[in-house]
């Protein structure tokens, strides 16, 4: 099991360092929503289901939607 | 040029410091707290999430902070955008789709439904205040992509915001005067038994209030953020002939929202 | 009562005041309004209970410590959530005015953010939590950056961001060291984890580990202390926002921050970041206090100011937290700049002018604003008695007697440049009406600053009872009649000048009483010198009142301190009085028209004597003196560098050659009356400091050291020379009367220190003698030349002119104090002049005595002006109408007279006291007196009375000669041109006594006078041009700041892990 | 290497590519990307201090836990460490509200001056 979670540590990483490189603002904060999403798999794993709930629904679903609603209002998100 | 080779070699000087806390690892035991919040935790409080437990009672007054914390970033974000002008800026649309817009209305009662279940059973199952009051604002959210001319009931957001506040403070003050201790437990509720519903005395009741505290802050959150730009694209549309365009924009992303879920 | 409502009223506050605001704003103001008083009542009352050190530990959750959070509510939790409530009152009183009302403060988010902003500094300054103080952290950090929003919206924005992005990343720091502490420790309590680092040792937590550990969690709280090089955004922040809300976040979040770092300094001392503290904060400290000079908007340098004082504070700490220094002193230190920064900025938000030059004058219409002003501005550059003096002299001590004594270095430096730029600001708010290019209309409510500015100055005199002595009685008298008088400024002046008299009367029958009088004492012989010249001056006072309404007040507190000085038991005494003396006379200077300017030169070179003198005495106590009588065990190079620093800083005081530049400006533009007091009394401190401290240092002194002809105090003596010359050559080119006397009393101070540098008997007693004999004659000429300027309107010599048909009693008092200035037979000046020529042939400085004789013939040069100039030649039609100066101002200068005249025939009287106080330090006295009143020197002998009698018998000669005799003279009329051989009034140039020197003038001028103003000028610019370099370091670039900040954590890394191996 | 390690490592790893984004790249926008990115990690950081790897989540709903049914205690080596699980809720709420104030900074930033570079950010200096 520790190697799936290996897997989605490195996944993780890997879209992480995308979202910093990548150039469409909208691909960027989608990615780091995607990597909350990740993270919250990943507390699922330690046995921290308050904190998966959390981080999911706060972490990757709130702040990604106040995200783009910032990008919405500053124009970035064509 | 010399501002990356610095910013790297800060970096590097960084992950290095990351190694060194790194080869400590992570503990192999639970420390001389968290064993006590295991070993007693049920029998202090009775209520069967640990997490929770923690959360409302040993370290209640951090969680009062944290609403605090939420409660001054609306406020801020509210005050900050206060003398934002509300020019009509593009005709992007107001509405998305009819199917949209029946669809919201029908899973919004559900959602919030559903968040107000979490944070009732917080003390019993994962989740708690803070996941249910998100869940909540997640409904909000939907009400407000779906139709963004829609009044929010401002109104009783206002008062169910203050009171669940305030009354997680009287609660924390009913603690300080029957156990003299602010946010206590023991004694203000009876504690009842363990792992059903009404159990583990006042942990549920301040949760409840957490929750709606934290729904409502997060729902008057994106209110403040989108509102400026509703008001101004609804300006926009019952004139201009763009909305269409916008909609479909507006569409794509809810799309991928939909997705991320 | 429970602490933690000082956490949960003012939440619930904030929690129902959006519901309270639907009835209304002003029900929603009021309930604001009601909590920040609920809680600062409750606090002060709680006060007294905690005095004794009292401490609660209070629970939450029910559960004790580590299990729940606990709160713990001491004597500082108290004074910090005090003045945290009461900066909340101060800044809604500030907002609630007419300023306020406006749809930029933000009306109910803005009170709620206020009072959110009061919980998390009340919780951060209480809990006993780690993870709970970066809740508590958070927000007080999310209320500012949410506050930041105020007032000018793109600047603040600006700031805001930039601070909020670095504190984001700051706070992540933090939490990986909280996160890490746990996981090393398994506890968040504070306590807990630094007990368990400490019983855990070496063994138990990998130190390396550890190390990196906390400096997460120190770069991170660095941060939010606001020191170099991690300030950048929190100055701007100070640039960008509104002076009222960084006023409410100096006393919130900034103290709270403080002391939620100073908990847990027993956790970081796991690691010994001592040095490292250290140097931040003592960088912080003379750099951002060096920036600051170059800062032309007033808020950017209120920013710079915070930045310096938070570091000297961070650079303390380490060493309070070992108990090297006290923790009081730095406690005193935070105190003080919070009450004083917080008035500052309330006052600049309601001024609302930006940059210093709007600033040009818009409180000359209003004395009370002022006041107020110069009394935060000396409260923060730690004056006596402000709060922040008791904890910089503690501090100071403290580490004079430590390992750290090198350490003071800086901290001297950093605030003689915070001198700099607080005093030019006070300098530019007092220019003048007429030069004001804008009126002050306050568009804030002044009265919280007013309040915070009395608050800081009862804190203070709260601390000053450590300098009870016997001479108490007199201070208090002195000034609190000063203080009445400051308040009752609106008075009649001549009212106001007869309550001084009475003080003045009153005090000196105290001292008197409480036996500190006594002429043979240093104590009592200048204490009397004090006395007298406030009595004459005081006295003159009532017959031509000064007509600026804080006059009298301040000159009553000068006299005061000037007694606490001259009584003062011990050197924190001495320097407490020597600062106070410096600050009233500083403002005393002020009031004069045109007095801004000079008085700031005034202030800066006083404030650099003042901490030369400062460093000397800090090396005497480094070296275990705690009396001023120690100083005579002082051996060795401790003596050495206390005497020349001690030295130094008299001779710049005393404006010796090269520090001069301050004195003429400066005697020049004060009120009149008071210029006398200045150049007849405050002169003569200096002279003091060097008796109370040279009669010490010499007494204990090697006398092989002393004793030869080329000693330490050769040096000393050559810069009383050359200041005697130097400035009697400038006198002599003087168009203005008053200017050609300050550069006479600067020459004569010379003298003086000449005798004190010959370091013998002799010259010691002929320089006292001369310091009274001077005191005396340059009152007269003062207060004469003072009233020849209140009747003829003008300190221009050329534009006057036989005034001595109008105003014959100032004539004779010019007459008499010229012959006794120069030093010609009969009268007092001779034996001043005599000894001290002896003394220096005895000593065999030959060089010495041949310019000061030369300077005494100089000295007939700019004499002879005062009188021809003035008295004598035509009268202008102008002056027709000119009157005598009134009765009781010709009284007080026959006082002087009379005095004169006394001394002039019985020198011996007054030799006999000067040669009595010298004896016991020396072993010997200075001069012989026979019973006939002969003065006895080892090269010849004096009979002062003989000498009178002779030059009057051949007086009497002369002129009966002349009268008898003579031609006959020809009565003319004054304003007969022709027969007055006079050309008729015409422009200035050619008026026959207008630049009367011209051809000195040319040879001597650029030589002495442009060359050294050129020197400090460009001293001036090399210091302005380093911090402008300097502060180039400040981008204004967010990430750069972030990168700062990454860079110094690796830095730090460094310096903290190469030595944990 | 443990499970635990592993997310520590996870989170350092996050921590360092958001600095990074946050010191790099010029837009306001992409720099509060940057932030979030550490944010993120941070909270995996502190969830993994609480890890044991082979036990449950501290959720006593099945007397299975219990060690002693009388008293309530249970079995101190059955379940994860509830602390910092506690604290990562906090630190998350936290975080999305520092976000939403820096996400309204930039744009009311947008509204005046018309520009995301932090470059054009320099009014105040020196």
């Amino acid at each position: 099991m520790i190697w799936l979670d290996a897997l989605v540590c490195l996944l993780m990483i890997v879209v992480a360092v995308t979202a910093t490189a990548v150039k469409n603002l909208v691909s960027a904060v989608i990615m780091v929503g995607v990597v909350s999403l990740l993270v919250s798999y990943l507390f699922l794993r330690m046995g921290a289901p308050d904190v998966a709930m959390t981080e999911a629904a706060i972490g990757a679903a709130l702040t990604t939607v106040i995200f783009l609603i910032a990008l919405r209002r500053t124009g970035e998100d064509r | 040029m010399t501002r990356k080779v610095v910013t790297l070699i800060a970096l590097v000087a960084v992950a290095g410091l990351f190694l060194v806390l790194l080869r400590l690892g992570t503990p192999n035991e639970l420390g001389t707290v968290s064993r006590h919040y295991v070993e007693r935790g049920i029998a202090e409080n009775r209520a069967a999430n640990l997490v929770t437990s923690v959360v409302v009672n040993y370290r209640g007054l951090d969680t009062l902070g944290e609403v605090t914390v939420l409660f001054l970033s609306v406020t801020g974000a509210a005050f900050v955008l206060r003398r934002r002008e509300r020019k009509p800026v593009d005709a992007r649309a107001s509405r998305a789709s009819e199917i949209v817009q029946t669809g919201a209305r029908l899973l919004v009662a559900p959602i919030m439904l559903f968040g107000v279940y979490i944070f009732v059973h917080g003390h019993l199952t994962p989740g708690g205040g803070f996941q249910g009051g998100a869940v909540v604002a997640s409904g909000v959210l939907l009400l407000l992509l779906a139709d963004r001319e829609r009044e929010l009931p401002h109104g009783l957001m206002a008062w169910l915001e203050s009171l669940s506040g305030f009354a997680f403070i009287v609660a924390g003050l009913a603690g300080l005067w029957v156990a003299g201790s602010f946010l206590a437990n023991r004694g203000v509720l009876p504690l009842g038994e363990w792992n059903r519903l009404l159990s583990a005395g006042i942990i549920p009741v301040i949760y409840t209030l957490i929750g709606l505290k934290v729904g409502s802050e997060l729902a008057a959150l994106l209110d403040v953020m989108m509102r400026g730009e509703a008001v101004a694209a609804g300006h926009g549309a019952a004139r201009s002939g763009g909305g269409r365009r916008g909609g479909r924009t507006r569409g794509g992303k809810n799309r991928k929202k939909g997705g991320r879920r | 009562m429970n602490p933690v409502l000082f956490i949960a009223v003012p939440l619930g506050a904030a929690f129902l005041l959006p519901l309270v605001r639907r009835m209304g704003d002003r029900a929603a103001r009021g309930l604001a309004g009601l909590t920040f008083a609920f809680v600062l009542a409750a606090v002060v009352a709680w006060l007294p209970a905690l005095g004794n050190g009292a401490m609660l530990t209070v629970t939450t959750g029910g559960w004790p410590a580590p299990f729940g959070i606990a709160l713990r509510f001491g004597l500082a939790e108290a004074v910090l959530i005090a003045l945290s409530a009461a900066a909340a009152l101060g800044s809604f009183g500030a907002v609630s005015s007419r300023a306020g009302r406006d749809a930029t403060s933000g009306g109910v988010r803005g009170l709620v953010i206020v009072l959110l902003m009061v919980v998390g500094a009340n919780g951060l300054i209480m809990t006993r939590d780690l993870f709970n103080t970066f809740v508590f952290l958070e927000i007080v950090s999310i209320a500012t950056y949410a506050l930041a929003a105020t007032g000018d919206e793109s600047r603040g924005l600006e700031a805001g961001f930039k601070y909020m992005f670095l504190g984001a990343v700051a706070s992540a720091f933090i939490l990986i060291g909280i996160a890490m502490l746990y996981r090393l420790t398994g506890t968040l309590s504070i306590d807990g984890i630094a007990e368990s680092l400490m019983v855990g040792g070496a063994g138990a937590v990998p130190m390396f580990a550890l190390g990196v550990v906390l400096l997460f969690l120190f770069a991170g709280f660095l941060v939010e202390l606001k020191v170099f090089p991690l300030n950048g955004p929190a100055i701007d922040l100070y640039d960008g926002v509104s002076p009222a809300v960084m006023a409410l976040t100096v006393a919130t979040a900034l103290n709270a921050s403080v002391y939620a770092f100073w908990k847990l300094m027993p956790i970081f001392r796991a690691v010994d970041l001592t040095l490292v503290l250290m140097v931040i904060g003592g960088a912080t400290f003379v750099l951002a206090n060096l920036f600051a000079l170059r800062q032309s908007r007033v808020r950017r340098m209120l920013g710079y100011s915070t930045s310096a004082q938070l570091g000297l504070i961070v650079m303390l700490m380490p060493l309070a937290h070992s108990g090297d220094v006290s923790a009081t002193a730095v406690g005193l230190l935070l105190v003080n700049h919070t009450l004083a920064k917080a008035g500052l900025l309330w006052f600049a938000g309601s001024v609302g002018k930006q940059t210093l030059v709007e600033w040009k004058g818009v409180l000359a219409g209003s004395p009370a604003a002022r006041l107020s002003l110069a009394a935060l501005v000396l409260a923060i550059v730690g004056m006596p008695p402000f709060p922040g003096f008791w904890g910089k002299w503690d501090a100071l001590v403290a580490l004079s007697r430590g390992p750290h004594a090198w350490w003071i270095i800086p901290v001297l430096a950093g605030s003689l440049l915070e001198f700099i730029y607080y005093f030019r600001w006070l300098r530019l708010a007092h220019v003048p009406a007429e030069d004001a290019e804008t009126k002050l209309e306050p568009t804030g409510s002044l009265v919280p600053a007013h309040a915070f500015g009395i608050i800081v100055l009862g804190a203070g005199l709260a601390l000053s009872s450590r300098l009870v002595t016997s001479s108490t009685d007199a201070v208090l008298t002195l000034a609190g009649a000063g203080l009445v008088l400051l308040i009752a400024g609106q008075l009649p002046g001549r009212l106001l000048q007869f309550l001084s008299l009475a003080a003045v009367a009153a005090s000196g029958w105290m001292l008197h009483q409480a036996g500190s009088l006594a002429p043979t004492s240093i104590t009592g012989f200048f204490m009397l010198i004090v006395l007298f010249g406030a009595f004459t001056v005081v006295l003159a006072g009532i017959g031509t009142p000064p007509d600026r309404k804080r006059y009298h007040g301040l000159f009553l507190l000068l006299v005061a301190s000037l007694v606490l000085l001259v009584d003062a038991r011990g050197p924190l005494g001495f320097f407490a009085g020597w600062e106070l003396m410096t600050w009233t006379s500083y403002l005393l200077v002020a009031q004069g028209q045109r007095g801004g300017r000079p008085a700031f030169r005034y202030m800066l070179f006083s404030g650099a004597a003042g901490f030369l003198v400062l460093g000397g005495i800090l090396v005497a106590l480094g070296a275990g003196v705690t009396t001023i009588g120690d100083f005579a065990h002082l051996a060795g190079p401790a003596a050495l560098w206390t005497a020349i620093l001690l030295g130094a800083g008299f001779a710049v005081k005393a404006a010796s050659a090269g520090a001069h530049v301050w004195a003429p400006d400066a005697y020049t533009e004060s009120p009149d009356l008071f210029s006398a007091f200045l150049s007849g009394v405050l002169s003569k401190m200096p002279l003091f400091g060097i008796v109370l401290f040279g009669t010490r240092l010499v007494a204990g002194a090697d006398p092989a050291l002393i004793g030869g002809t080329y000693g330490p105090g050769y040096a000393l003596g050559w810069l009383g020379a050359i200041t005697a010359i130097g400035m009697t050559l400038l006198a002599a080119l003087q168009e203005d009367a008053k200017r050609l006397l300050a550069y006479s009393s600067v020459g004569q101070i010379g003298y003086a220190v000449v005798g004190f540098a010959l370091l013998t008997p002799l010259g010691w007693t002929a320089a006292l003698y001369h310091t009274v004999n001077h005191m005396i004659i340059k009152l007269l000429l003062f207060l004469a030349i003072a009233a020849v300027i209140n009747r003829t309107g003008t300190r221009r010599m050329h534009e006057m002119g036989g005034l001595i048909k109008k105003m014959p009693a100032q004539y004779i008092a010019v007459l008499i104090g010229i012959i006794a200035l120069s030093g010609v037979p009969p009268l007092s000046g001779f034996a001043g002049k005599w000894l001290i020529y002896n003394a220096l042939i005895e000593k065999e400085w030959y060089f010495i005595a041949g310019v000061l004789m030369f300077a005494s013939v100089i000295a007939f040069l700019y004499l002879f002006r005062l009188i021809n100039t003035i008295f004598l030649g035509q009268l202008k039609p102008r002056h027709r109408e000119v009157r005598e100066a009134p009765a009781v101002f010709v009284v007080a200068q026959a006082l002087l007279v009379f005095a004169i005249m006394g001394l002039s025939m019985f020198p011996d009287a007054l030799l006999r006291v000067t040669t009595a106080m010298t004896a016991p330090f020396f072993g010997a006295a200075g001069v012989e007196l026979a019973a006939d009143g002969s003065v006895l020197v080892s090269l010849g002998y004096l009979n002062a009375f003989g000498v009178m009698a002779m030059v009057m018998g051949l007086f009497a000669v002369f002129f009966a000669w002349v009268l008898f005799l003579g031609p006959k003279t020809t009565k003319v009329g004054q304003l007969d041109i022709v027969m007055a051989a006079e050309e008729p009034p015409a422009p200035e140039e050619i008026h026959y006594a207008y630049d009367f020197y011209r051809p000195y003038k040319r040879a001597f001028a650029p030589v002495l006078r442009v060359s050294v103003e050129r020197g400090w000028s460009r001293f001036a610019a090399v210091l302005s041009a380093v911090a402008e370099y300097g502060r180039r370091f400040y981008t204004g670039d967010a990430q750069t700041y972030l990168l700062y900040a990454v860079v110094f954590l690796g830095i730090a890394a460094v310096a903290v892990l190469s030595r944990l191996g | 290497m443990n499970a635990g390690t592993l997310y520590l490592g996870a989170g350092f790893a996050l921590v360092l590519t958001g600095l990074a984004c946050a010191l790099l790249r010029r837009n306001l926008l992409r720099m509060v990307l940057g932030f979030s990115i550490v944010d993120t990690g941070v909270h995996l950081i502190i969830a993994s201090i609480g890890t044991l790897t082979g036990r449950t989540a501290p959720i006593i709903d099945d007397p299975a836990l219990l060690s002693d049914a009388t008293t309530l205690a249970v079995d101190a080596t059955a379940v994860v460490d509830p602390i910092p699980q506690a604290l990562v809720l906090t630190a998350i709420v936290i975080g999305v509200g520092v976000t939403a104030l820096m996400l309204t900074y930039i744009v009311r930033l947008h509204d005046r001056a018309g520009t995301l570079d932090v470059r054009e950010l320099r009014d105040l200096k020196w």
